[in-house]
């Protein structure tokens, strides 16, 4: 009825299909909702997060929401956010400061616990596939630093400790890109002093990327060496149908409309949780084929 | 006015090639080719000694397959990036747009690919699409006269975002074999980007040395004043100087979505850029413009290939890749100064009193 | 003389370019500020300076470096190293703030005044040395921690939430800090020896030896100025984002670079003006608080507008300079 | 005068480079309160001489003293510290600074710590006032002609508090009347008990102005003369070996009547008032003036260097106005500019290449001349004009100044063009060779080409008796106008300076 409700949102960047799926999902669920959404690239800059948040609050918009970029030094913004009397939403990313009360809440994924879900998958194959020996890992990680490669890969750690037998033999950054895993792969394949039994890539990209190379290489994807990766795009449920990709932990970007229902919420001054999970599921190649058709992204 | 353009000085001598000597030992010692080419045998030689299977060459399916076929292979954009670099350096520019064309001309083709184009369609697409970057460089900086390294920022910048409108930011997978051969395929047991790569360079060779635009090229470079009143075209030359090197640039894009079979507009050639001017420095080319090796700048871009092959081999743990590729990158240049030797002299404890 | 005459000098002049840059400036801000409500707000063009301290200390040192003939590409990656080092500092080693600052500002200035001895000593190309510097320091920064280090040191927080009130909002003392750099750098290019020294060195360094002028020390101290501003760039972002991280900043170094050029500085060196770093800077800062405020562009459309603006402005600031510019 | 114990000495000074034996066993006394001039060919080792001795070139070996003691400065300011102030040969100060910068630069005038720019301003206008020269201090050096900048160069030594003064072919490109200001100072700062050293090419100034001779052969000390003992002669063959210099003027040459090159008030704002200009095949048309006169102005337009805003060019009946030099060489010229260093060596190239450029320029980048055929012509010319140089291969910056010149101007003769436009070609040329030189082009001249097109010459020189001799018309420039056209024999030095004064101020 009245004026339409304004909302901030500063995205991260345009860095891979994942991300590109969850900005367009923000965008066409803004449209739904009938919300102007205020859109804000960063580059992967959190300095450039930090001034689209301020010219949010300069525009004095209703709501603003961003995906930080890395967890640390949200503070001083945030808190002239809350000066202003803006409420401001987390999506996807977990922030630290040092008072809870900048955010309203946090909604999205959790790269530890995506991590783990990898790990845990890998615990049960071993036990199936591998009861007995050593079983080599090597691991894709994603740009040095970066808060989804630090989180999975403590998620993923933290539960294969449990299985002395399980090692990370190899661990190299591919920067989350094709090119990077299949270069860093190909590496990995000629170092001929241990074999390789699973390859864990930080996400689909960098294993896609991989596949190729231990193809390449004269192996099978998926026999010789088990793939286990992270984002549930199109492309690795393309690859598990191939039979080729063995599992995939969804990290679901489609947040828009959730987003848009808080954002309502939130101006509405109804109470909302502090912390909003969305619900992500494990997809292993057998029912790939079967999912493939109503992957959106 | 144009008495105001800096000129490269008699002096400091060093700087000069020093004429030919009767001695062949001697001019061996100064062959500008010379520093780059034991650099990169040092790296080989390290890689040697720490990596058991690194010489390890063998025949799958029908062609070499191991290390030093991977750190070909690899190089070979990079290679096709530096060897445009080297000639715009040559003429005092620089061209930080490459990357961004890279990305285009992948996404093009991908395109035309997948819109079923046949595949000299495709290249033609993306070669045209990479020209016409180079042709908006070259008339920013030759015809507009701004300085290369605003004018080529603006492609930098503004390519990539053209790129990921194409593609819509998806990252475009081909499934089409004939596509793969340019970056993944084998001639003869050897990578078809080697042949390529090997192919453009002989090319450019022959044509600076048969015809006069090597010539041309360094003059203009040296000191662009003079060229102009001995009546060079100077900005017709520089303006070619940055189409090639987005043609180049733009075979580089196509090798590298072969190779990964699949365009991401997003990441594809992301800094290769700083690599290519990185690669045409270490080949021994002074960014003051003049002098070039295309030869030098193609071994650079071995170099550094090697380099990352080797840090990816030795399981370095990748926070710090950075730091290793840093002291590497400085002491080779240490290596390759010309002051090394005076200076080892004077540190010496008899060394010429002077 | 004629007025025509006066005219024609005022277009020779070399500082009419810079003029032109900053008469550009105001009319892109114009612009915006008829299309976007709230656009010419004076808190919004007090935040260009606020959001860009950093950028503009950055930008100060490479000023002089590029007026040398050379350019300095490690800045972006010192700064980051210095939150990083400076969070660690005060986080794991808790140390009093004074001496973190005291020790970054130093290590800044040192690692820079390294780079440029090996520069001048082996005769290496300033591109080269600098960009491995980069790496380095990009990678010192993962040594110390791959993850981001939150600060929480009181000063600092202090610090990062003080805003000064003046007429029209308020500004951090960052900017005030940046402000006073600028100026500290304009009277070093122009009215001491050393900043002469360094336009001679721009303009033809054969000539400023056998002038007689002390160019391996000029040299090195700028670099050691450009280090040191971006040790202290990186402070006044460690204020702004309280926290070290290594990714801080990435491309910082092409920004300030960029900035300085579109300043009107030439890139071959000698010709320029420091002052030019602000309308640098700010133009950039403009470009991208268009960008925010129109709030519809894709990610792509956003890199697409400022490749387009940055465009249109050299060109028209080419073409306005033109008497000025060279053959 | 000669004091007893010489203020400043070298002896048995060794320096070789790659290929080149530059010094062998040199010696030079320099004695207080003198004038002491440094004559020799082009590439007898004068300027390498000076570079040794300012510590810009280690010397193999040798000994330097200073007062008695033994000196080894290893940079200019080392040199200037001692209280060895020097010009070099080739220009060197900085283009993108002030003149008065470039005359105060590493020793400002300071006020609270800062640089004080008024008083700069102030003493730089003193100090150019010297050598009377009014020009805008404040404007950057690079505005100005060579010549300016030469003279610029000049007071920047003068001003250094200096024991011994070093000049290396201050004069090259100097007119007459900046010459004796400059001679003026000199004379001052000898009487002021200063020791200066002084090369040039030019005898009239050396007997002029110095007390004491120092000749050098082939990077050897051919010998001590007090001035006045040592006749014109004498000194000639001492420096050349037996030869008589010729001061006769040459034989006029068959001037035809046809125009080579006719200008229909050719003119551009601040550089040249509109210009007619007729230049006939096979003559050579001399262009004297003062500095400033606009002599370089003119030679740009004509060239296309610079572009004209009025006026056309008339070259066979058709009439146009050129773009770009390219259009001009297309249509036959070819300019030797008066600016070596930045206008026409390409420093780090070869003699080959810098001889064969501007035909290849002008054959297109595609018909590249063979390597045997560049290296059969540079060698050719090489020989012709005798350019001392190890190889032809050798980088041109490591020749001496008055062989660059030398293979700058076979670069333009290769072109066989129409018209040939010579800027201070003599500059920084020994006596023997400027007439080689001259005579070569005299010769061009009178031999028509293939199809009898006879070459016709623009020829520019700041020495007023070289043109008078060479050409068979004289114009004479002031203030960026023609004031006159006179035939051969008309005019001698006297005459035209008082043409150029009696044509009063407008
Ligand atoms: N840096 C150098 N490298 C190699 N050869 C050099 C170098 N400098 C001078 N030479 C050679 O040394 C010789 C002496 O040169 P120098 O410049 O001293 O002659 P000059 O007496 O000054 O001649 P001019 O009267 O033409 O100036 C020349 O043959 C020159 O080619
Ligand atoms: N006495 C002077 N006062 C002011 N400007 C001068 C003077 N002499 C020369 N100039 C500057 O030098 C240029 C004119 O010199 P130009 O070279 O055209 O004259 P010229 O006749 O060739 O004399 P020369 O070649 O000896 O300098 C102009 O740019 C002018 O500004
Ligand atoms: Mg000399
Ligand atoms: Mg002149």
């Amino acid at each position: 009825a009245d004026k339409p409700l304004v909302l901030g949102f500063s995205q991260v960047g345009a860095e891979s299909e994942w991300r590109t799926a969850n900005s367009n999902s923000i965008k066409d669920a803004a449209k739904q909702a009938g919300i102007t959404l205020k859109f804000a690239d960063a580059q992967q800059k959190q300095e450039n997060q930090v001034k689209a948040i301020r010219s949010f609050i300069a525009q004095k918009v209703d709501v603003i929401a961003f995906s930080p970029v890395v967890e640390s030094g949200w503070d001083t913004v945030l808190r002239e956010a809350k000066n202003a009397k803006i409420p401001v939403i987390l999506t996807d990313r977990a922030v630290k400061v040092s008072d809870p009360s900048l955010y309203v809440t946090f909604i999205g994924s959790d790269f530890v616990e995506e991590g783990r879900k990898a790990g845990r998958w890998l615990v049960d194959w071993a036990k199936k596939n591998a009861p007995t020996g050593e079983v080599n890992i090597v691991e894709l990680q994603g740009t040095v630093g970066s808060a989804p490669a630090l989180d999975r890969k403590r998620g993923f750690e933290e539960i294969i400790q449990a299985e002395p037998r399980l090692k990370i033999v190899r661990s190299q950054s591919g920067d989350f890109t094709r090119a990077k895993g299949k270069e860093v792969m190909e590496a990995f394949l000629k170092a001929k002093d241990k074999k390789i039994h699973v390859l864990f890539a930080h996400n689909d990209d960098m294993a896609i990327g991989a596949i190729q190379a231990i193809e390449e290489a004269g192996l099978k994807p998926a026999k010789d060496i088990a793939i286990v990766s992270i984002d549930g795009v199109r492309g690795a449920f393309q690859a598990m149908a191939a039979g080729k990709l063995n599992v995939t932990v969804e990290c679901n970007p489609m947040l828009g409309p959730q987003l848009m229902q808080l954002a309502k919420d939130v101006v509405a001054g109804k109470p909302v949780a502090k912390r909003i999970t969305t619900e992500e599921g494990v997809f292993t190649a057998d029912v790939a084929a079967k999912e493939l058709p109503n992957r959106k992204y | 006015m144009n008495r105001k353009t800096p000129v490269t000085d008699a002096l400091p001598l060093s700087a000069l090639p020093t004429p030919k000597r009767r001695r062949v030992l001697a001019v061996m010692a100064e062959h500008p080719l010379l520093r780059p080419i034991a650099a990169l045998a040092i790296l080989l030689l390290i890689d040697v000694i720490l990596l058991p299977g690194f010489w390890h060459l063998e025949v799958k399916d029908g062609h070499l397959y191991g290390p030093l076929i991977d750190i070909l292979n690899r190089a070979a954009p990079l290679m096709l990036a530096a060897l445009g670099m080297s000639l715009v350096i040559a003429t005092r520019g620089i061209d930080v747009s490459i990357g961004a064309v890279v990305a285009i001309a992948a996404t093009v083709a991908a395109m035309l690919v997948n819109g079923d184009r046949p595949l000299m369609v495709a290249y033609a697409g993306a070669l045209g699409a990479a020209l016409l970057c180079g042709v908006w460089n070259g008339v920013l900086v030759a015809g507009l006269k701004l300085q290369p390294i605003i004018a080529t920022l603006i492609l930098m910048v503004a390519g990539r975002g053209l790129a990921q409108l194409l593609s819509d930011g998806q990252i475009l997978t081909v499934y089409r074999d004939d596509f793969f051969v340019l970056g993944g395929g084998y001639l003869l047991g050897l990578p078809v980007s080697l042949w390529v790569v090997a192919a453009l360079s002989l090319a450019t060779t022959a044509l600076l040395r048969k015809t006069a635009l090597g010539l041309f090229i360094q003059a203009v470079g040296l000191n662009p004043v003079a060229s102009r009143l001995a009546g060079l075209r100077t900005a017709t030359l520089i303006f070619g100087t940055y189409v090639f090197a987005a043609g180049c640039a733009g075979l580089a894009g196509l090798m590298i979505a072969s190779n990964i079979k699949s365009a991401d507009a997003n990441n594809a050639g992301l800094l290769l850029e700083l690599d290519a001017i990185l690669a045409v420095t270490l080949g021994g080319a002074s960014l003051a413009g003049g002098r070039y090796h295309l030869a030098g700048a193609l071994i650079g871009a071995l170099i550094i290939q090697t380099l990352t092959t080797t840090i990816y081999s030795l399981g370095v743990p990748p926070e710090v890749n950075m730091v290793v590729k840093a002291v590497v990158v400085f002491l080779l240049c240490i290596l390759q100064s010309s002051e090394l030797r005076p200076m080892l002299r004077r540190l010496a404890p008899r060394g010429g009193a002077r | 003389m004629t007025p025509l005459v006066l005219f024609q000098r005022w277009l020779r002049q070399p500082a009419f370019s810079a003029q032109v840059t900053v008469v550009l400036l105001l009319a892109l801000i114009a612009a915006g500020g008829a299309h976007y409500t709230g656009f010419a707000a004076p808190q919004v063009m007090l935040n260009l300076v606020i959001d860009n301290a950093y950028l503009l200390v950055l930008a100060v040192g490479m000023s002089l470096v590029i007026l040398s003939g050379g350019i300095d590409l490690s800045v972006g990656a010192v700064l980051a190293l210095a939150t990083t080092v400076a969070a660690w500092l005060l986080h794991h080693a808790h140390w009093p703030a004074w001496a973190v600052i005291a020790l970054v500002l130093g290590g800044g200035a040192a690692f820079g005044v390294l780079q440029g001895a090996l520069i001048h000593a082996f005769r290496l190309q300033p591109f080269i040395v600098t960009l491995a510097g980069m790496f380095l320091a990009r990678g010192l920064c993962y040594l110390i921690s791959v993850d981001s280090i939150t600060i929480d040191d009181p000063t600092f927080v202090a610090v990062s939430q003080t805003q000064w009130q003046v007429p029209g909002g308020f500004i951090s003392p960052s900017a005030a800090i940046a402000i006073a750099v600028l100026v500290v750098g304009i009277w070093l290019a122009h009215r001491s020896a050393f900043g002469r020294a360094v336009y001679a060195l721009g303009g033809n360094e054969q000539s400023a030896l056998m002038m007689g002028l002390p160019v391996g020390r000029t040299k090195l101290m700028v670099y050691g100025l450009s280090g040191f501003c971006a040790a202290l760039a990186g402070l006044l972002f460690a204020f702004y984002m309280l926290s070290g991280y290594g990714l801080h900043a990435q491309g910082a170094e092409l920004d300030a670079i960029a900035a300085v050029v579109i300043g009107g500085t030439m890139l071959s060196g000698g010709y320029g003006y420091v002052a030019g770093a602000l309308s640098g800077v700010l133009v950039l800062g403009v470009i991208q608080t268009l960008i925010a405020f129109d709030g519809t562009l894709s990610s792509w459309w956003t890199k697409i507008v400022i490749g387009a603006l940055l465009f249109v402005f050299c060109v028209v600031q080419r073409l306005l300079a033109r008497p000025a510019g060279q053959a | 005068m000669s004091a007893p114990a010489p203020l400043l000495s070298l002896a048995g000074i060794d320096k070789g480079f790659p290929g080149v034996q530059a010094l062998s066993g040199v010696g030079l006394r320099l004695f207080v309160g003198e004038i002491h001039a440094l004559m020799g060919q082009n590439g007898a080792g004068k300027s390498t001489l000076i570079k040794v001795l300012t510590g810009l070139y280690p010397p193999d070996a040798g000994r330097i003293e200073l007062g008695g003691a033994a000196i080894a400065p290893r940079s200019t300011a080392d040199a200037q510290a001692l209280g060895i102030s020097t010009v070099y040969q080739e220009v060197n100060l900085v283009p993108n600074l002030s003149v008065a910068e470039n005359l105060f630069i590493g020793r400002y005038p300071r006020r609270w710590g800062q640089i004080d720019w008024r008083r700069m301003r102030e003493r730089s206008r003193q100090l150019l006032a010297e050598l009377e020269l009014d020009i805008d201090v404040e404007a950057p050096l690079a505005r100005y002609s060579l010549s300016i900048q030469q003279m610029v160069a000049i007071a920047r030594a003068l001003n250094i508090s200096a024991r011994v003064l070093i000049l290396d072919e201050p004069t090259s490109s100097l007119d007459e009347a900046a010459v004796q200001h400059l001679f003026r100072v000199m004379r001052r700062l000898r009487e002021q008990g200063l020791a200066l050293l002084f090369v040039t090419h030019f005898l009239d100034q050396v007997y002029a102005v110095s007390d004491r001779i120092t000749v050098m052969r082939n990077g050897r000390t051919e010998g001590e003369y007090l001035a006045r003992d040592l006749g014109r002669l004498e000194l000639i063959q001492k420096m050349v070996g037996p030869h008589a210099a010729s001061t006769a003027p040459l034989a006029a040459c068959a001037q035809t009547t046809t125009p080579a090159l006719t200008t229909h008030g050719l003119a551009r704002r601040g550089a040249l008032q509109p210009l007619d200009l007729e230049i006939r095949e096979g003559e050579v048309l001399g262009l004297c003036g003062l500095l400033g006169s606009g002599r370089t102005e003119a030679a740009r337009l004509l060239f296309g260097a610079d572009s004209a805003d009025a006026g056309d060019i008339e070259i066979a009946g058709r009439r146009q106005r050129f773009a770009s030099p390219r259009q001009a060489i297309a249509s036959g010229l070819a300019f030797c500019s008066e600016d070596r260093k930045l206008e026409g060596a390409v420093l780090a190239l070869s003699v080959r290449e810098n001889i064969v450029l501007a035909l290849q320029a002008r054959q297109g980048w595609w018909r590249a001349i063979p390597l045997k055929r560049q290296q059969a012509i540079a060698a050719d010319y090489v020989q012709r004009l005798g350019i001392k140089t190890a190889d032809i291969e050798t980088p041109i910056g490591l020749l001496s100044g008055g062989n660059q010149q030398k293979a700058l101007l076979a670069r333009w003769l290769l072109t066989q063009p129409r018209l040939l436009i010579l800027d201070e070609p003599t500059r920084g040329i020994d006596v023997r060779a400027k007439e080689e030189i001259m005579d070569e082009v005299r010769r061009l001249c009178a031999e028509g080409d293939d199809d009898d097109r006879r070459m016709a010459v623009l020829f520019i020189s700041s020495e007023l008796p070289e043109v008078l001799r060479c050409s068979d018309r004289v114009v004479v420039l002031r203030d960026r106008r023609a004031i006159g056209t006179y035939e051969r024999g008309q005019l001698d030095e006297r005459s035209v300076l008082e043409v150029i004064a009696a044509d009063g101020p407008r």
